[in-house]
């Protein structure tokens, strides 16, 4: 043995050859308070870090596509709100975009405006709830879900007294909407906005200049372009590595080619960006709401061509997708005439943007695999439909 | 985008022994699909990503639908290019048959985004994909052995309690009622 | 004084001991009497996530922790002894705060010693 | 310096601490027993069967077409038709189970209903400790009197109404013109 | 209580002299303080983090402290869609729950499977293998059903007795202390369900 001190580093060196470290493999399983619903990542710590992230999903498959098979194109629109439950009016819109392009329906322009307030109201819901619950992950028990979830109270009373549902609206119909606005809607739409406009001041001033939240979610879980472009991340995860994709620019379905928006894009792409990403985000669609809320028309609103609640395609396959506030949702239909799909597939972009957790993860601690797992923002109604 | 036409024409010549097809879409806005030779996809795959007029980078849906009536199974991927921003190319890969030659080049090693896909479609349609890192079932529990996304699977008897039972549903349930008729 | 100087410490002494054990008595009857206790092969399983946990859970890790931990121990310890010296700080002569600087000294040179070793370092 | 941003934290934790005492948007508790949110009108929690006038059997709108049982998504109503002595189906349900613990509350029952004889319901405190007994609503327990119905939501019910009352007036002026026609046509036979 | 006639304690309680049974105050002080297991599966466990929010604050009925160990918790609401790949984690975490304890199955997919009664994966009802004390329907059921279904289960647990036939199932030795956890099979949960525990009731269909 020799008697010259050494710096703990070589001790530990010399120790792997004679000691050694075993490694412990841990289930950070289907019931953990921080997974967000049933999720689970077999985790192998060495010590603190990680060294492999394995997840596993299907404890919340709920054979979604299986039931569509069986069920007429109106029963699904309800299925849709179930996907994603967290955000159902623009899980509507993307089931109902597909079918109408199969169907060859266009809703009419109040129906459009009707859309867009709903979607991005639904940005707002998500993106707040998500501040809430990755705050939570951080460890601020309780203060930002509070006040998140007392924001999102306001906005399923919209919902509420609009489609009759808080969380399952079922309003969005093929060429249009199920029933038209109550009157006094649009003034209570306006008057969420200014308070929700002072309430994003205060979110922000509470979570954004936070040391701790800086100090736990700036540099972890770096996710380059490039791998998130190769991995098919979507949505604020993709525009938070730098890559300027959103499929309202993009693709400009129904008619967000009249409201100038701005995307935000992130630099780093750690966990920081991809909750900044967010709250800008729904600044942009704070603005986006209050000019739909001034320009929309009066008129119908439903597809004058559209005669049944239902349609009844024919042959023919269709992909539609939209900017879900999780990313790229989108439905792949093959119809073949009967009242029901041949095959009804959902693009879930929470599932597909879990492809390179484990990279993200490598190296790091449990505790930032939390807070990577609550950026990325997953629901699992999406992840395993 | 180029339209599907002149990019097979252009695959043609750039693989000229791969047998590729273009098939209709019964749909008149949506655009026809490319029926790809298994033997030649990852070639034509890793050509679509990275030819200059393409650039298709994002495999975004990649999925599994069932033909029982034409005896085979296919993958259909849908490929979008982040970079020039233009829209889907939608690409085929055929089974042999439905039961024994259920086996398809994995295209995962071309996008990565289609790694979790392709594992969902082996769990529940049964396609085998050789060349991908972790073929494993995805949703269903290790131990299953059916594929339930296939038209013919039948799913566990429990309909004891089925009081709202009416046409398929009933006669499944059919036996639980006979035995207190 | 009383008759009996230690008479308050036997009374506190009984009472130290009774008040843990009265509740445990009752629940023991509570058990005995009204709910039988009903331990199960799954219930007396480790809880990991509602799974199976295999593995062991007492595992080799780093010997760093373990160093960490000692030299979090010397200094807790020393926090003990300065108490009475903090307490009587004032009417203490001299010397007395030289011995207790001496003993403070000794141990931030031990402290000094793990930082300049990388004892400290976590990861 | 180290520390503003949790100190910006706190006041905003202490602004909304102090204004929950008198700040209604930060003070939004509602006691549910004393007090209930205010539902709006559109709410939907469990379909019901309208009946006309007083008597629940006869006056039931309902006339048992099965296109609620056809397209409900959960499959969640069963529907048997009234036959009398001879075996004639009749226009009204026998048997109208609904199945509460499998409703989605999705309304598409009223939607595709074409007599607007099934609408949805309000209550939604249906709390029960027995599963069989109680979450399986019969004709009886669904149906409610239109009377109810234009309580619980005034404006679809006006409207639901206005329309009834139309196709009446429609119907029975078709049927007086059809009656003249025929005797009109039955005044120039017998010359 | 069947010495004192409850008139005779409503005058004694009028002049301060408060009459009560170990009875009485053992299910007063439990039913006021039901801990609930964080165990949220779907969609209802949105609406049950709105139900313990701000705005209908489930702390004014004792039941805000979620417990994450099934070891500190004495309520288990099951609120989401049981699937067959999860349903041995929730008999386990079941199981793992210290007596007395109680089951609230909440939102129609808890209680029959709901919507996705037809799925393969999916099983129909949380009843087929761990006792449930109350249904809430609805899907999601409101933050309000599920307070009103929290006000049922305390009246449950304030109407237990502790001894005599019909007392509480957790306090006579005969009763099973923990369920069967159902294993992975081939091509479905082995045993699809506890028979001793579900027993449905015959629906009358004629044809």
């Amino acid at each position: 043995m020799d008697t010259s001190f050494s710096s703990q580093k070589e001790i530990d060196a010399r120790e792997r050859g004679g000691l050694g470290t075993e490694r412990l493999e841990v289930a950070f399983g289907p019931h953990h308070p921080s997974t967000h619903g049933v999720f689970r990542m077999d985790v192998v710590l060495e010590g603190e870090k990680i060294v492999s992230l394995k997840p596993v999903f299907g404890y919340l498959h709920r054979n979604h596509e299986k039931i569509g098979e069986s069920v007429s194109y109106l029963g699904i629109i309800p299925y849709t709100d179930r996907l994603d439950y967290l955000c159902s009016p623009t899980s509507n819109w993307g089931f109902v975009l597909a079918c109408e392009k199969l169907a060859g329906l266009e809703a009419p322009e109040r129906a459009q405006y009707i859309r867009v307030i709903l979607a991005e109201l639904t940005r707002l819901v998500n993106h707040t709830c998500l501040a809430g619950f990755l705050a939570q992950d951080l460890g601020a028990m309780g203060t930002p879900l509070m006040y998140a979830f007392r924001e999102r109270e306001n906005i399923l009373d919209l919902f509420e007294s609009l489609t009759g549902a808080r969380m399952m609206v079922n309003y969005f119909r093929f060429g249009g909407c199920r029933c038209d606005l109550p009157e006094g809607w649009l003034q209570g739409v306006s008057r969420v906005l200014d308070a929700y406009s002072k309430f994003l001041d205060e979110f922000e001033a509470l979570l954004t200049g936070n040391e701790i939240l800086l100090q736990r979610t700036q540099g972890v879980g770096v996710l380059k372009a490039d791998l998130a472009i190769n991995a098919g991340i979507t949505g604020p995860c993709l525009r938070a590595s730098g890559v300027n994709y959103d499929l309202r620019k993009v693709d400009a379905y129904g008619i967000y080619s009249r409201f100038p928006f701005r995307v935000p894009i992130g630099e780093h792409g750690d966990c920081f960006d991809r909750y900044m990403v967010r709250i800008l985000e729904m600044r942009e669609s704070i603005g986006i709401l209050r000019q739909a809320v001034r320009e929309i028309p009066a008129g119908p609103i439903m597809d004058a061509k559209a005669k049944t609640r239902s349609i009844r395609p024919k042959a023919g396959e269709v992909y539609g997708r939209i900017e879900s506030p999780k990313g790229e949702l989108g439905f792949y239909l093959i119809a073949d005439g009967s009242p029901s799909p041949y095959r009804y597939r959902i693009r879930p972009p929470s599932f597909i943007n879990l492809t390179v957790l484990e990279e993200m993860c490598l190296g790091l601690t449990v505790a930032d695999a939390v807070a990577i797992l609550g950026s990325i923002d997953i629901v699992l109604g999406e992840v395993d439909r | 985008m180029e339209t599907p036409e002149n990019i097979l024409a252009r695959l043609q010549a750039a693989f000229p022994s791969a047998k590729i097809e273009l098939l209709p879409n019964g749909c008149p806005s949506q655009p026809p699909s490319l029926l790809l030779d298994p033997a030649f996809a990852c070639e034509i795959a890793t050509f679509l990503k990275n030819d200059a007029a393409l650039r298709l980078d994002h495999a975004t849906n990649v999925t599994g639908v069932d033909w029982p009536k034409e005896g085979y199974i296919e993958a259909v991927y849908h490929l979008f290019s982040m970079e020039k921003k233009h829209g889907p190319l939608i690409i085929r890969l055929r089974t042999a048959n439905r039961d024994t030659a259920v086996v398809l080049p994995s295209l995962t090693p071309v996008w990565r985004s289609a790694d979790l896909q392709e594992r969902e479609i082996f769990d529940l349609f049964g396609i085998k994909f050789e060349g991908h890192p972790d073929l494993r079932r995805i949703l269903m529990w290790d131990g299953f052995k059916d594929h339930p996304m296939r038209k013919d699977y039948v799913a566990p008897d429990d309909f004891e309690y089925e009081p709202t039972a009416h046409d398929d549903v009933l006669e499944r349930a059919q036996q639980h009622f006979s035995k207190n008729a | 004084m009383n008759s009996q100087p230690y008479l308050s410490l036997v009374v506190f002494a009984v009472v130290a001991a009774v008040f843990p054990l009265v509740p445990l008595i009752l629940a023991r009857l509570w058990f005995y009497f009204f709910a039988p206790l009903k331990p199960g092969e799954s219930k007396n399983a480790t809880y990991e996530c509602g799974l199976v946990s295999e593995g062991d859970a007492r595992i080799q890790f780093k010997a760093h922790y373990y160093l960490y931990a000692i030299v979090f121990l010397i200094f807790d310890v020393e926090t003990i002894f300065l108490l009475p010296f903090a307490t009587a700080f004032l009417n203490l002569s001299v010397g007395a705060v030289l011995a207790m600087l001496v003993f403070v000294l000794l141990l931030v040179e031990g402290l000094v010693w793990a930082w300049s070793k990388g004892y400290l370092e976590w990861d | 310096m180290l520390g503003t941003g949790i100190i910006r934290g706190l006041v905003v934790t202490a602004r909304n601490f102090l204004g929950s005492f008198y700040d209604r948007r930060r003070f939004v508790t509602v006691f549910y027993p004393e007090q209930k949110v205010e539902m709006p009108e559109r709410f939907r929690s469990f379909p019901f069967l309208v009946y006309d006038g007083e008597d629940a059997v006869r006056g039931l709108r309902c006339v048992a077409c099965k296109i609620c049982e056809k397209n409900c998504p959960p499959q969640c109503i069963y529907i048997v038709q009234q036959r009398d002595e001879k075996g004639k189906p009749l226009k009204h349900p026998a048997v109208f189970d609904l199945d509460i613990s499998v409703c989605m509350s999705c309304g598409i029952c009223v939607e595709v209903c074409p007599f607007d004889s099934i609408k949805m319901d309000k209550v939604f405190e249906v709390a029960e400790s027995a599963r069989f007994e109680k979450l399986l609503f019969g004709k009886a327990a669904l149906s409610k009197s239109n009377a109810y119905y234009r309580s619980v939501s005034p404006a679809d019910a006006g409207e639901t109404d206005a329309r009834l009352e139309e196709e009446k007036k429609a119907a029975a002026a078709k049927a007086q013109a059809a009656a003249q026609k025929k005797s009109a046509a039955q005044a120039q036979e017998p010359q | 209580m069947s010495v004192l006639s409850d008139s005779l304690i409503e005058d004694l309680k009028k002049q301060g002299v408060l009459v009560t049974s170990i009875e009485a105050l053992y299910n007063w002080g439990r039913s006021n303080s039901v801990w609930p297991l964080q165990f949220g599966l779907a969609c209802c466990a949105i609406e049950m983090i709105a139900a313990s929010m701000a705005r209908f604050d489930l702390s004014r009925f004792g039941s805000e402290v979620f417990r994450p160990s099934p070891r500190q918790a004495d309520l288990m609401i099951v609120s989401g869609t049981v699937t067959k790949k999860m349903a041995p984690q929730v008999v386990r975490l079941f199981n793992q729950m210290p007596d007395p304890k109680y089951v609230i199955a909440m939102g129609a997919c808890a209680i029959s499977g709901g919507p996705f009664k037809q799925g393969y994966n999916v099983l129909k009802g949380v009843d087929r293998f761990i006792p449930v004390d109350i249904y809430i329907p609805g899907c999601p059921p409101r933050p309000e059903a599920l307070l009103h279904g929290l006000m049922e289960l305390q009246k449950k647990i304030r109407a237990q007795k502790l001894t005599g036939e019909n007392r509480a199932k957790y306090f006579d030795a005969a009763q099973p202390g923990e369920y069967p956890i159902p294993s992975f099979g081939e091509h479905d949960l082995e045993p699809s369900k506890n028979a001793a525990l579900w027993s449905p009731a015959q629906v009358a269909r004629k044809d």
